[in-house]
C-alpha cells in the first residue's frame, strides 16, 4: 500500500498508462507522435523509452488507420489505447469508431470483444487554433457500444483510465486538456467507485450543478460564489456520459428540486439535452423549474480570443442558477 | 480542356503510365480457358490428383450452394443474396492457399473462401436471412465476420497482422476487398499502415470489374495491381478464373508474408457474372456481349476440361460431385427453411461486454412494454 | 401554371433534381451509381440519360472523396448535390462534412459558401442488411453550419429539395426511404412554405405527436386509431431538424399540454431529447406531463427479422400517449 | 517473425522495391547547394537577372517576415506560430510558378506560397493570433484558406480542378500537403479522383522530413513521389531547397495539368529547420547534426552565392533587400500588434450563409446577457 501522491492530472494518465503497460504485457499505447515526443501534451512521457517500440507505437498520420488496426491489433488479443491528438482530429477515424468498433461485439453475437480504448485531449481553454478545443462527446453517446468517459480530478484520471483499460468495451475517453496541469491527490491503492459511477463532489439543498471533466472545476467555482450569496448548490460529477448514472443524479435533483447542467459541448443535441429530457420525466412532479443547460452555441468553436466569450465560465453559470432559482 | 470520356481518359493514361508493366506478363495463369496447362516463369504449381479433384469440388459445391441462395432469395427465405457466380476460382484458389493458422478477413461476397476455411455455409446465409448481423465465432475458423462498409477491413487485417508479428508467430492474413473498394481511403490506409510495420499481410483484390454499375475504369486507370508499389511493396495480377495460378500466387504472397518481407498485393482478374446483388439489376448498365465474353473463361469448365482431358477424373467422379453438391443444396435449404426468427429481446443483446445501464433501463422496459401482449395478438392490447 | 400530379415522394425528388438541373447549369448531381443506373433507389433515374456524363457524375467508390470534391466544385461555382447511397455509409465522409463543409464559410468570414446539398435515404423498414437502415440525423443537427430536413410527403420532397439546392449553406437531406413509394400530390407552381417550418398535419388538443420524415405516416395513423377511442391527438410534422422550428411546436404544446416526439433514430441524444429540454423550458407551466420520447434503443439497428420489433409503430406511439394522458 | 525497427525494415523494403527510380536521376536539381548551375536532361530553366533576384528577394521576405512571426509568439502577440524555415525555395518556387488565374490549396505552413500569391502576410497571422480561424477571402488572390485537418484539402483542391476543367478554363490547381499527409485517406482518394476524372491537379508534397515528432519513413518506406504512379499519373522528386528546379519543375507540372494530360504529383525534398510549431521542442527527437547538414544546403544562401558569383546581383542590391525586410517585418509587427480582438457578438456570424434560427436565439440570448454587465467590470454583475 503506497502512500497517497500529488500530481498532475497529466502525470496521472501517464502514471496509469504506465501501470497498465507494466501489468498487463497485450497493453499497447499508439498514436501520432506518442513515442519519442511523448504524445504533444507529454501524457505519453517515457513510455516508449521504457516499453519499447513494440508497444509504444508512433503511428503513421491517419486517424481512420489508427483506430482501424487497433480494432485489428484488438482482435487479435491486445488492449490497444490510442491517441487522439487532438479533439478536432477525430472524425477521419469516426467511420472506424461507429460502424466497426461500436458494433463489432454486437456483429458477432458477443463472440469479439474489442477493448480499445481512444484517448482524446479535448475542450477549450487553452488558446488553441482551429479544431484543437471542440468537445464531440454527445456524437459518440449517441452510438451504441460505445462507452463515453470524461475525469475531472488526477485521481479519477488515473482510476479511470485503468478501468477504462481493462474494460472489456471500446471506450472513448475524454480528457479535460485545459486541467492537464491541475494537480491533485492520487491514491493508486485506493479501491475505485466503478467507471460510470457519478459523485456529489459538493453537497447543497438548492439546486444541482451537473458537470463532468474540465466543467466540474467551473461548478465547483460557481457552487463557491453562490455560497457567498447564501445560495447552497450541489454539484454532480457525472465522469460518464455513456452510460450516465441517472440514479444519482435523480436522488440529487429530488432534494433539490433544480437542475442546471453544464458543459463546453454546443447546447443544441449536447448531453445536457438528454440530461434534461430524463430528468424531467423522471423527476416531473419535484421539479421547480425546467433543467436549464449551459454550454457552447451552435457555432464552430471560435477563434482563442473569443472563447473567453463561448466557454461556460462561472458568471454563465450563475446566470442559469439565478434564471433557475427565480422560476 | 474539358473532362473527356472516361474511354479516352483512362486509356490514355493508363496506356502512357503503365510503366512497370512491361517487366513481367501482366497477368499469371497457369491454366487457359481452353483447359490447358501453361507454365509461368515466376510461379508454379505441382498438385496431386486430389488435390486438383478437390478444388474442383470446392468450386462446384460453392457454386452450388451460391445458386441455391439466389433461389432462396427469390422465395423470400432471405432479403438479400450477395452471389459469387464467376468468382470461385479466385475465391476457392486464394482460401485453399491458407494455413489454419492464418486469419482471413472477407467483404460480404467470399462465400468460397468461407468454404474453404470450414465455415458451414448456413452460417453465412443469417445476415442475409435477416436472422443477425453475422453471428460465427470468427475465431473458430480464423475467418472474421463479413464486413459491409466497403473497405474497412483492410485496416482490421493490418492490425491483426501487426498483432500476429509481435507475437513472434508466422501467421499470415489475408484481406479481401473489391475493385471498387480499391478507392476507399481505409484501403490506402492499409496499405500504409502495412507497409510502415511490414506487416504479414496479403491484400487480395478481386476485381470483378463492377462495382454495382460502375465499371473499373471509374476507380482507376491503369491496373489495380500496380497500386501498392508506391507504397512500398509488390504487386502482382492472377487470373482469377484460372484456380491453379490464383492458388499458386496466393501462397507464394502469403509465404512473402510469413517470412518477414512484409505485405502484398494480389489483383485477382475475374468476373461477376450475376448482378451485385439480387437487389440489383445489371442490364441497367451492362451489356450482354461482355458476359458471354466471359463465360467462356468459366472457372470451373475450364478445370473440368483439364481433369477429364488428362485422365485425372472420370464420370463418375463428376457425378459424385454433382450428387454431393445437390445434397449439400439440399441442406442449406432446408437449413435456411428451419432457421428461427430471434428473440425480440435479442434486441438488447451483446451490445456492450461489460454491461450498460441504459441498455438494462430499456431491456426492462421493453419486456414490460411487450408484456402487456402477452396472450393476446399483436397489437390486440389496444 | 401546372395542375398538381400524384407522384411517389422518389418520383418527386427525381423531378425536383431534373427541374433544378435544367434551370441552373451550376447544379451537378453526383455520388456512387447515380447515372446509368440511376442509383440504387432510381432516384436519379434516367438524369444522365439527359443531361450528360458531365453533370450527372458516377464517382469512385469514397464517400470522403465524394464530399470532399463536391466541395472543391461549390467553391468554383457549382452546386453539388452528392448522394450517400446509405445512411449507414456517410461515416467516412464524417470529416469532410464536419470539419470542412459545416465550417468554412465561417472559417472565411462570409467569402465563401457552400451551397452542397448531400441526399442520404435514411432510416428502416426495408427488411435490408447491416448499415442499410440507420438514422443518424442527431449526429448532422448537432454540428452547426449545417442544416438537416426530411420531407414526409412527395410534395414536400420536391419542394423541399429545390429549396435545399437553392440554398446557399450545406443542407443533410434525409430521404424516408421507406417511404420512396408512398404517393401524393405534387404541385410543381405552388409557393411552398419556407424550408425550416414545421407544419401541423392534424389538428387536436389532447396531445402533440412531432416527428418528421418516416414516422409522420405512423404518427398520423396513430391519432387516427387514437381519434376511434375518443382522443384527439395533434401531428406536427417538424420537416427540419436543423433549424427545429420550436415556434410552432410551442404553440401546438401550449394548447394541447402535451407531447411525445416520435424518431426512428435512438432516443439517447436523439432530437427528441433537443426538442423535450427545449419544450419544457419554454412550456414548463404548460405541460401537464413531461415529454415522452418514442424512438430506436440504444443499441446497433437489428437485422431484419427484428426491426418490427426496434421501430416505433402505432402501438409504441399509442402506449407513450397512453403514458403521457396519464399524467 | 517480429516487427523489426523502422530504418532496418524500410531500408530494406525500400532498397528492394524502389523498381523505377533508376529510369532517372531521383531528384531533379539545377542549383547546387554550392550555388553552382546544373543541367538536367528534363528540365530546364531559363530565368533573366531581375527575375532571379526576384525569387532571391522573395525567399528574404518570407523568412524575415516568418522569423519575425515566431518572435511576436516568443512575445505573446500570436499563440502559435507554424514556421517554414528552410522551406523558401520549395515555396517561392512553386507559388512563382503558379498563374494569377490558378488557383492554390494550402495547408497551415504556405507563408510563402501566400506572399508569390500577393496575400498580405498580416492576413495569415490573424488565425495564429486567435482573430479568425483563416478570414481572408480566397477568392481574391486564388489562395485558398489555411487547412488544419491534414490532408482534406487535396479533396477540394481536385474538385475545384474537375470544376475548372468543366468550365472549360485551361486554369491548373495546385495542392500542397505534407509528407505526414500523404498517409491520410483523403490524399489517396484525392489522387484517385484526379486520375480518374483526369483533373488538372498538381499534388505538391513538401517532404521536410518530418510530421512533428516522425520522421518519413513513419509514413512511407519508399520514396513519395513514387506515390503516384499507382494511381495512373506520373510523380517527381525535386529538390526542395533549389528554387530554380522547384520553379522548373511546377511548372512542367502545371503545364501538364493545364494541357489536359491530367494530375500530377510533385515532392519536393526539403527539410524544416525549425521546431515544427512554437509550441513544439524538436530537441526530443530529433540530432543537431541532421540540422546542421541541412543548414548546409540552405535555400536563400545558395541563390546568393549564384547571383554573386555571376555577377547578377551587388552588394547594394542585396542591402536593398535587408532593408526593405526589415521594413517589412516592422509593417508585420505593428500589423499585428494593432489587431483588434473581435467582437463577442462575432462568434455568432457566418455560420450561416442564409440565416438559422437557432443561431438567432442564440445570439440575442447572448446580447441580452451581455447587456447585464454593461457599464460594469468584467463579472462585476456579481
Ligand atoms: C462505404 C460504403 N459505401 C457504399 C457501399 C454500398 N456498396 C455496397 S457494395 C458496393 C460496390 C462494391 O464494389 P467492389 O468493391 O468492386 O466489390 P464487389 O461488390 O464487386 O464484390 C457499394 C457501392 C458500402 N457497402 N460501403
Ligand atoms: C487529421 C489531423 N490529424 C492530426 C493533426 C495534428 N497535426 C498537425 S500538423 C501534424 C504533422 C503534419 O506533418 P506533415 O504533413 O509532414 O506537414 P508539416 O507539418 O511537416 O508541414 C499533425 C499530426 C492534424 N492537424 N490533422
Ligand atoms: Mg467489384
Ligand atoms: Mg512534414
Amino acid at each position: 500500500m503506497t502512500a497517497p501522491k500529488s500530481m498532475t492530472i497529466a502525470k496521472a494518465i501517464n502514471e496509469s498508462l504506465r501501470t497498465s503497460l507494466e501489468t498487463d504485457p497485450k497493453v499497447l499505447v499508439m498514436g501520432e507522435d506518442v513515442g519519442k515526443l511523448g504524445g504533444v501534451f507529454r501524457i505519453t512521457d517515457g513510455l516508449q523509452k521504457d516499453f519499447g517500440e513494440d508497444r509504444v507505437i508512433d503511428t503513421p498520420l491517419a486517424e481512420s488507420g489508427i483506430i482501424g488496426t487497433a480494432i485489428g491489433l484488438a482482435l487479435r488479443g491486445y488492449r490497444p489505447v490510442a491517441e487522439i491528438q487532438f479533439d478536432g482530429f477525430v472524425f477521419p477515424a469516426y467511420d472506424q469508431i461507429v460502424t466497426q468498433l461500436a458494433k463489432m461485439h454486437a456483429r458477432a453475437l458477443g463472440k469479439v470483444k474489442l477493448p480499445v480504448v481512444i484517448r482524446i485531449p479535448y475542450g477549450g481553454g487553452i488558446g488553441a487554433v482551429e479544431h484543437h478545443s471542440e468537445s464531440p462527446e454527445a456524437l459518440f453517446a449517441h452510438v451504441a457500444g460505445l462507452k463515453v468517459v470524461s475525469p475531472a480530478t488526477p485521481s479519477d484520471a488515473y482510476w479511470m483510465m485503468r478501468q477504462a483499460i481493462e474494460c472489456d468495451d471500446p471506450v472513448i475517453f475524454f480528457e479535460p486538456k485545459r486541467r492537464y496541469w491541475d494537480k491533485g491527490e492520487v491514491d493508486t491503492s485506493a479501491v475505485p467507485a466503478p467507471l460510470h459511477r457519478a459523485r456529489v463532489v459538493r453537497e447543497g439543498t438548492d439546486l444541482t450543478l451537473a458537470a463532468y471533466g474540465p466543467m466540474v472545476k467551473t461548478c465547483l467555482e460557481a457552487a463557491s460564489a453562490a455560497e457567498e450569496e447564501g445560495r447552497s448548490l450541489e454539484v454532480v460529477d457525472l465522469r460518464s456520459m455513456s452510460p450516465i448514472d441517472f440514479d444519482t443524479l435523480q436522488a440529487s435533483v429530488e432534494k433539490t428540486r433544480r437542475l442546471v447542467v453544464v458543459h463546453e459541448a454546443p447546447v443544441f443535441l449536447g448531453t445536457g439535452a438528454e440530461i434534461a429530457a430524463r430528468i424531467t420525466e423522471r423527476c416531473f412532479f419535484h421539479l421547480e423549474a425546467p433543467v436549464l443547460r449551459v454550454g457552447g452555441f451552435h457555432a464552430p468553436y471560435p477563434p482563442a480570443r473569443l472563447e473567453e466569450d463561448y466557454l461556460p465560465n462561472l458568471d454563465r453559470v450563475l446566470d442559469s442558477v439565478d434564471r433557475a432559482l427565480a422560476f | 480542356m474539358s473532362v473527356k470520356s472516361t474511354a479516352a481518359r483512362s486509356s490514355r493514361g493508363g496506356a502512357k503510365r503503365r510503366g512497370g508493366a512491361g517487366r513481367k506478363p501482366e497477368l499469371v495463369q497457369l491454366l487457359t480457358p481452353e483447359g490447358e496447362r501453361v507454365e509461368h516463369s515466376e510461379y508454379s504449381i505441382d498438385l496431386t490428383p486430389e488435390e486438383l479433384r478437390g478444388l474442383y469440388r470446392d468450386m462446384v459445391f460453392t457454386r452450388r450452394f451460391d445458386g441455391e441462395a439466389v433461389t432462396l432469395q427469390r422465395q423470400g427465405e432471405l432479403g438479400l443474396w450477395a452471389s459469387l457466380l464467376g468468382q470461385e476460382a479466385a475465391q476457392i484458389g486464394s482460401g485453399r492457399a491458407t494455413r489454419p493458422d492464418d486469419y482471413v478477413f472477407p467483404t460480404y461476397r467470399e462465400h468460397g473462401v468461407a468454404w474453404t476455411r470450414g465455415v458451414d455455409p448456413l452460417n453465412l446465409l443469417g445476415m442475409f436471412r435477416g436472422v443477425n448481423n453475422g453471428g460465427w465465432d470468427p475465431n473458430q475458423n480464423n475467418f472474421h465476420l463479413y464486413t459491409i462498409v466497403i473497405g474497412s477491413q483492410a485496416l482490421h487485417a493490418t492490425g491483426y497482422a501487426m498483432g500476429a508479428a509481435k507475437d513472434g508467430s508466422d501467421s499470415a492474413v489475408i484481406a479481401y476487398f473489391g475493385d471498387g473498394a480499391s478507392s476507399q481511403g481505409d484501403v490506402a490506409e492499409a496499405f500504409t499502415f502495412a507497409a510502415v510495420y511490414n506487416a504479414p499481410v496479403v491484400f487480395f483484390c478481386q476485381n470483378n470489374q463492377w462495382a454495382i454499375s460502375e465499371p473499373t475504369e471509374r476507380q482507376s486507370r491503369v491496373p489495380i495491381y500496380q497500386r501498392s508499389a508506391g507504397f512500398g511493396f509488390p504487386g502482382v495480377r492472377v487470373d482469377g478464373n484460372d484456380v491453379l495460378a490464383v492458388l499458386a500466387v496466393t501462397r507464394a504472397a502469403l509465404e512473402h508474408a510469413r517470412s518477414g518481407e512484409g505485405p502484398m498485393l494480389v489483383e485477382a482478374f475475374t468476373y461477376r457474372m450475376g448482378a451485385h446483388t439480387t437487389s440489383d439489376d445489371a442490364t441497367r448498365y451492362r451489356l450482354d456481349e461482355e458476359t458471354a465474353e466471359w463465360a467462356a473463361k468459366d472457372p470451373i469448365a475450364r478445370l473440368k476440361t483439364y481433369l477429364a482431358n488428362e485422365g485425372l477424373a472420370d464420370e463418375a467422379f463428376f457425378a459424385e460431385v454433382e450428387a454431393e453438391s445437390d445434397a449439400l443444396a439440399k441442406r442449406v435449404r432446408e437449413g435456411v427453411r428451419a432457421m428461427p426468427n430471434p428473440d425480440p429481446m435479442a434486441i438488447f443483446d451483446n451490445i456492450y461486454a461489460d454491461g450498460h445501464a441504459l441498455v438494462d433501463e430499456e431491456r426492462a422496459q421493453f419486456a414490460a412494454y411487450q408484456a402487456q401482449f402477452e396472450g393476446s395478438e399483436e397489437g390486440a392490447a389496444r
